[in-house]
């Protein structure tokens, strides 16, 4: 977690001097390739590369893992990578397009793996050179993440890995793997392992990436099927059992709930002239203006008004639910509010999406490919990926059990 | 109050077709071979196509459907409204691509006209022409006077969007101005100076176009200053086929989703045991019962008790309006992964639902109707 | 359940005939003291003698128990109480008080008592003359009915009862309860079984019944203690351990759903003048029209009339349930709607006293000895009160379940 | 917009008072204490007391408390909004029956005022002079150009309405209207031509009064025309003083419920085991915090980014109403039947939760208000 403190350290101060001089400097101006909203959705090979040129360079500047040591690739820096994230949103720099690698991988590596693993890996996935995926989901293990079926059998100092992933973000374009899988099958939560397994190389030899469709007709997730892959013992994080301990700051670190700050960078707007930021309740005022409902704009609809004002103050209260975070005073409980994060956002970018619908009225029909759609047809469209969101990841319904059981104290629901 | 009959009107013969209908669809279409119907390109950017089995809308029109609505002195069935409502549920129920919908919906319109070329028009909905209500400008306004489509010397010109099943119709009645007064014209779909364009929507189950008139010849259905009020006049019955459209959707999102809440285990249990899933599956359920009723309950004003029936089908697609989107929106969640993905059934209905709650006006904007009714316009 | 057809048979048509005749010479006219909303808020003992005059007056004529068999008290007619209802309600007739009686006590002693108790008991429930009241609530058994403590021991020919029932209304009116209690500790549900008690005869002798405090202040629910209460054998409804089974008679006639119709009648306006039916939309959107939000009513403000008419369509939709439900064609599941009606019917009451704070606006604060209160502070006590209703007969959180486990066939929650 | 200070200003002295606030209400105001103070009296027909601990006022006046945000200037601390807030908050988690709140208002607007006699009235507070405001009309309207109360040679005529704590204050600060414009003006609670009718009210923990004046002699704190503009820069940090109760009462009750939850054992597992239960108070947590965070950042803004003060006011009073209603009905309906008692103290915070929803505007007033700040007046 970012320190609590008002000010700057001097390491802090000094770093963010640094980073604001680069930056001034440095920034990769407007990309020649058309660039998606997020990294997820990353689908243009030569927009995948623009951006690992970005996160190369603010790799080599020191932007990027200067929490991490420098043995295993890091800037050796102290709660500086709140820093760097401040100054390169600030800059309105491009995204990171390793998110996994550095949001879920990176610190699950550095607390569990073995030092000759950590500097193997590290380096190159901080620096975007090796893209990351993530193997947690399979058709039967959904929000139940425990229920892990893909198999790893030991032989000798090597394990052989069969299974079935789905759902997997940029498998496609992914070096690594960090992989849950089961290496007993007495035990449910003690019989799971945590691997980190080549994919790149070894497609064909073990491994099978495959798209899958979402129900926009759009792809980005894929299913990565395994067949007798073999993978090196070395590559095993943490004990033979200890998956589960092991996923734990795996998905601590995803909720933005781990004690290492994720590299982050972004703020520029990548749609020239119609930016449509669907995350944006302004975008969504702005949509309300433009689009008539009976004689006068939707914005003059006092229902729709009252909905988009509610909207408003649930976006505003998330932001000052992150500064508040910040206060440990100002709680009582440390997870209390970063464990509402992934909930109160997905259920926000929602409903929001559900009230453009009201807002287009008929034109919402119509699909992107529609020239008259309003607002190129990104609201409907965001609308059902909305679902992505609110369902992956331990489906908001496991959310709100884990804010029950966890910050309430309430018995489990099980 | 007219005293409407305590059935809805639902007597035997409305529930015969109902009945008759349900095999029909149960026979010849079940939501996988739709699925393999209208969804075997899935590409985001998928060209624009018009998907349909032209064959059983030739069966449907065999079996008189088109003519239900249709009064006898036209030469159709002549039976309520509530039979079509019937069939529109188990239409709405198997996500079915045809135009019987709309056709109904300008039977309604027709009737409403009560001129000869109308009963002219009716007759030929009896025989199978497929019609629609071309009705809406560009802002895609619910108010009927609203048409970017004007007529003189009898020649449409201009453009009328938002044209549901263009391209399955025959003919469409279209409304248009003259002298800033409404009236409504009939025009066949093939005929010089119509020019359909399809749009690209997302609902895979129809299809929807603009349409461009240039001095396209249209027999006058009403008069000027007589179309707005016929389509007001059919209003009731235009809001009561969505609607029930709308429920037998939520009713196959509601109990494909139980199933599948039955045998998807997680955390060592069935989905449907966690209350965070049945307790709002329950909800879908109350939303759907509500609109269900509130339907058969307008459209039976509709067929007895005139002067309630815009009242009762505003409240009946308000209702459902929103029990579209949640019966549609909680199918995904709770289908999980997979239910957010093209191979699953459930996005055909979602989107159809999501269709459906803006057609001829969304929630909000019946609830505000409604409250001029019977509150009384604000001050 | 009632009949499905639209027509009368003949019985039913010459029976309607009567009614209609009877009650036009026969309406009991004003009453010549206070009477409460309903007959479970009845405190003052002459409004209870003045509505059990007009019971009895009702069950001498035939109108009351109709269905039932002579030999019971009854009028021995087929699917006619329906009628006498219909015609009682159009006549606009006092209500009648014994309804715990008629509702849910009358129908189980008819299933499932000896014929001599049914001979004994049923006439003076059905003619008003015996009040009844219900021992289902516990302190430790609220929803989970199942959770009975109150003992039942076997004494020969007889049985002693311990126990402490709570939430019982009209106990301090009741001559006789009807009690569910545990026989055996060794099964949760086969170790229940089912009484007809006798209350008033032996208050100080095994009984004590004590008023409860509602949060409004008002009194109307009460505590009943049992102490070594000697009650024959006879008095066991249907079999030792039977008790489980015989409450589903209970309740589904409760909710409605049993297939004997409750007697019931009304209609007649209470509170001559300021009549405010806090569960009548009109009502509310009478006191929007009267109340004052800054500069015009309650009733010109956009979101408050949207809010309204949700409710009103709510209202409507529960009409049209009921009426549907009497067309079996028409549903696809006999329970699904009649097992509807608590739950939507509790809550529509809960969210038009809600709004009505919105509409009173700062006016919601003064409470009902207030002159200045507007519609005379009814609508925040419905309020209050309505959680009674929410929480009572099984809390609608158990109405969900019922209905996700027995309409939608859903695995049970527990 | 000015830069906001990251930790809302809570410092270490705001902090410091905070917890000994903590610490005095654990100690001297327990709910069973509030309850038996308060509720002594069940019947819906209780006569009209105010009941409160003169004592326990007392010492808080000792500790400094009514002078937390008098300026320095005026013999006050000085301290800045957000320290009322806190102490606000630990009011409302006890259901404190005080004078404080209202003196919090009253000291917002004498600072508004800027007059040497509001300035004197700033001195009385900090030396313990409990103050409300009776700046509302007859119909209760939030708009601080409306009153019922006429000032002329220095004498009040008229009544005004909703006072709060209005026997528990030593004076009161009136809006009045002199050639119809509003000014402020000061007038002891026992001076003469001041008649305080109580208000028979549901809230036990608070009570309220009409005033009526007949020729009462006040003192002039803002002249006609700068009175409403006084109480209108006073207004966020009014309703962040309610909104902060409202979180405060909040927190209780939703810690209240999940104790009870974790211990009230149905169909053979605690209640909290039963997402129909777990999930709601979930709920009930979200709306809190949201309400937490709206209303520390609307008191920030109150202390040091005036001109975005009104906006995030008025998005805690909002979310803070919302929540306020949420919270009490989830409290009562997860306690079951005994949250339907007298005796349980739930009812002591459904009141007052009730009670601060619509003071000084309800949720959809002030989201109204905020569509016309940042979507425009509508057409």
């Amino acid at each position: 977690m970012s320190k609590a403190d008002n000010k700057d350290t001097s390491e802090q101060s000094e770093f963010r001097s640094y980073c604001q001089d680069w930056l001034a400097k440095n920034h990769p101006g407007r990309p020649d390739v058309k660039i998606p909203q997020g990294a997820l959705e990353l689908s243009d090979p030569a927009a995948l590369a623009w951006l690992q040129t970005w996160q190369k360079s603010a790799y080599d500047a020191g932007m990027i893992g200067c929490d991490y040591p420098v043995e295993v690739g890091g800037g050796g820096k102290t709660d500086c990578q709140a820093i760097a994230n401040q100054e390169m949103q600030r800059a309105k720099t491009p995204y990171l397009p390793n998110i996994i690698g550095m949001g879920m991988a990176a610190p699950t590596i550095f607390f569990h793996a073995q030092d000759d693993v950590k500097a193997e890996l590290l380096p190159k996935l901080l620096s975007g050179e090796d893209i990351w995926c993530q193997g947690f989901s399979e058709p039967g293990a959904g929000s139940d993440l425990a229920n892990q079926q893909t198999f790893a059998e030991r032989d000798g100092d090597n394990w052989v890995i069969n299974g079935h992933k789905v759902w997997t973000s940029l498998a496609h374009f992914a070096s690594w793997m960090i992989l849950l899988c089961r290496t007993s099958k007495d035990d449910k939560y003690n019989g799971l392992s945590y691997f980190v397994v080549p994919i790149q190389s070894v497609i064909g030899n073990g491994v099978t990436v495959r798209p899958l469709i979402k129900m926009t007709g759009e792809t980005g997730f894929n299913e990565v099927l395994f067949e007798n892959l073999v993978v090196e013992d070395r590559y095993r994080l943490d004990e033979v059992g200890a998956g589960w301990k092991v996923a734990m700051t795996t998905l601590a670190h995803e909720r933005g709930a781990g004690p290492l700050v994720t590299p982050a960078s972004g703020g520029m707007s990548l749609e020239e002239g119609t930016s449509v930021s669907t995350s944006s309740t302004l975008s969504l005022i702005n949509l309300a203006r433009n689009q008539n409902r009976n004689g006068k704009t939707a914005a003059d609809d006092p229902i729709i008004r009252d909905e988009i004002i509610k909207l408003v103050i649930r976006q505003e209260s998330m932001r000052q639910n992150g500064r508040r975070t910040a206060i440990p005073s100002l709680t009582d409980h440390p997870m209390r509010i970063p464990l509402q994060g992934k909930l109160v956002g997905t259920e926000l970018n929602q409903d929001m999406a559900e009230l453009a619908y009201q807002i287009e009225g008929a034109a919402s029909s119509l699909n992107v490919t529609d020239d008259n759609a309003p607002a190129g047809g990104q609201w409907p469209l965001a609308y059902m990926n909305s679902f992505g969101i609110t369902i992956a990841a331990g489906a908001n319904e496991v959310q709100r059990n884990i804010l029950g059981e966890r910050v309430l104290g309430l018995p489990k629901s099980k | 109050m007219a005293e409407q009959p305590k059935n809805f009107g639902f007597g035997e013969d409305e529930t015969m077709l109902r009945d008759s209908a349900q095999k029909f669809f149960l026979d010849n279409c079940s939501a996988d071979k739709i699925h393999g119907l209208v969804a075997h390109d899935h590409n985001v950017h998928r060209s624009n196509e018009c998907l349909w089995d032209k064959t059983l809308w030739q069966q449907i029109v065999e079996l008189g459907w088109t003519a239900v609505c249709v009064p006898e002195a036209a030469g159709g069935v002549g039976m309520p409204l509530v039979a079509a409502v019937a069939l529109a549920e188990e239409i709405g129920k198997a996500a079915f691509p045809s135009p019987l919908l709309s056709t109904y919906s300008a039977t309604f319109v027709l009737n409403a006209c009560q001129s000869d070329e109308a009963t002219k028009a009716l007759g030929e909905i009896a025989g199978g022409k497929a019609t629609s209500l071309a009705v809406t400008n560009q802002q895609g306004s619910w108010e009927t006077t609203d048409t970017d489509v004007s007529i003189d010397d009898g020649k449409l010109n201009g453009v009328t969007y938002f044209v549901q099943d263009a391209r399955k119709a025959d003919q469409f009645v279209v409304s248009a101005k003259h002298d800033g007064e409404v009236g409504l014209y009939l025009i066949d779909s093939n005929a010089d100076g119509v020019e359909i364009i399809p749009d690209n929507i997302i609902d895979l189950t129809r299809d929807q176009a603009h349409i461009r008139f240039k001095n396209a010849h249209a027999i006058e259905l009403a008069a000027p200053g007589a179309g707005d009020k016929a389509i007001n006049e059919a209003m009731p019955a235009i809001l009561c086929i969505v609607s029930a459209d709308m429920v037998g959707a939520g009713e196959w999102l509601l109990q494909t989703t139980v199933e599948y809440a039955k045998t998807r285990v997680q955390f060592d249990r069935p989905l449907g045991f966690f209350q965070a899933v049945k307790h709002p599956l329950v909800n879908v359920m109350l939303d759907i019962d509500r609109a269900k009723s509130l339907t058969y309950n307008a459209a039976c004003a509709v067929d007895t008790d005139a002067e309630n029936a815009e009242k009762f089908a505003r409240m009946a697609k308000s209702q459902a309006g929103d029990m579209a989107v949640f019966s549609s929106s909680r199918a995904v969640q709770f289908h999980g992964g997979i239910g957010f993905t093209w191979e699953c059934y459930v996005h055909l209905f979602f989107k159809r639902q999501m269709h459906n709650q803006v057609l001829y006006g969304d929630a909000k904007y019946h609830r505000a109707k409604l409250a001029d009714m019977l509150i009384g316009v604000a001050a």
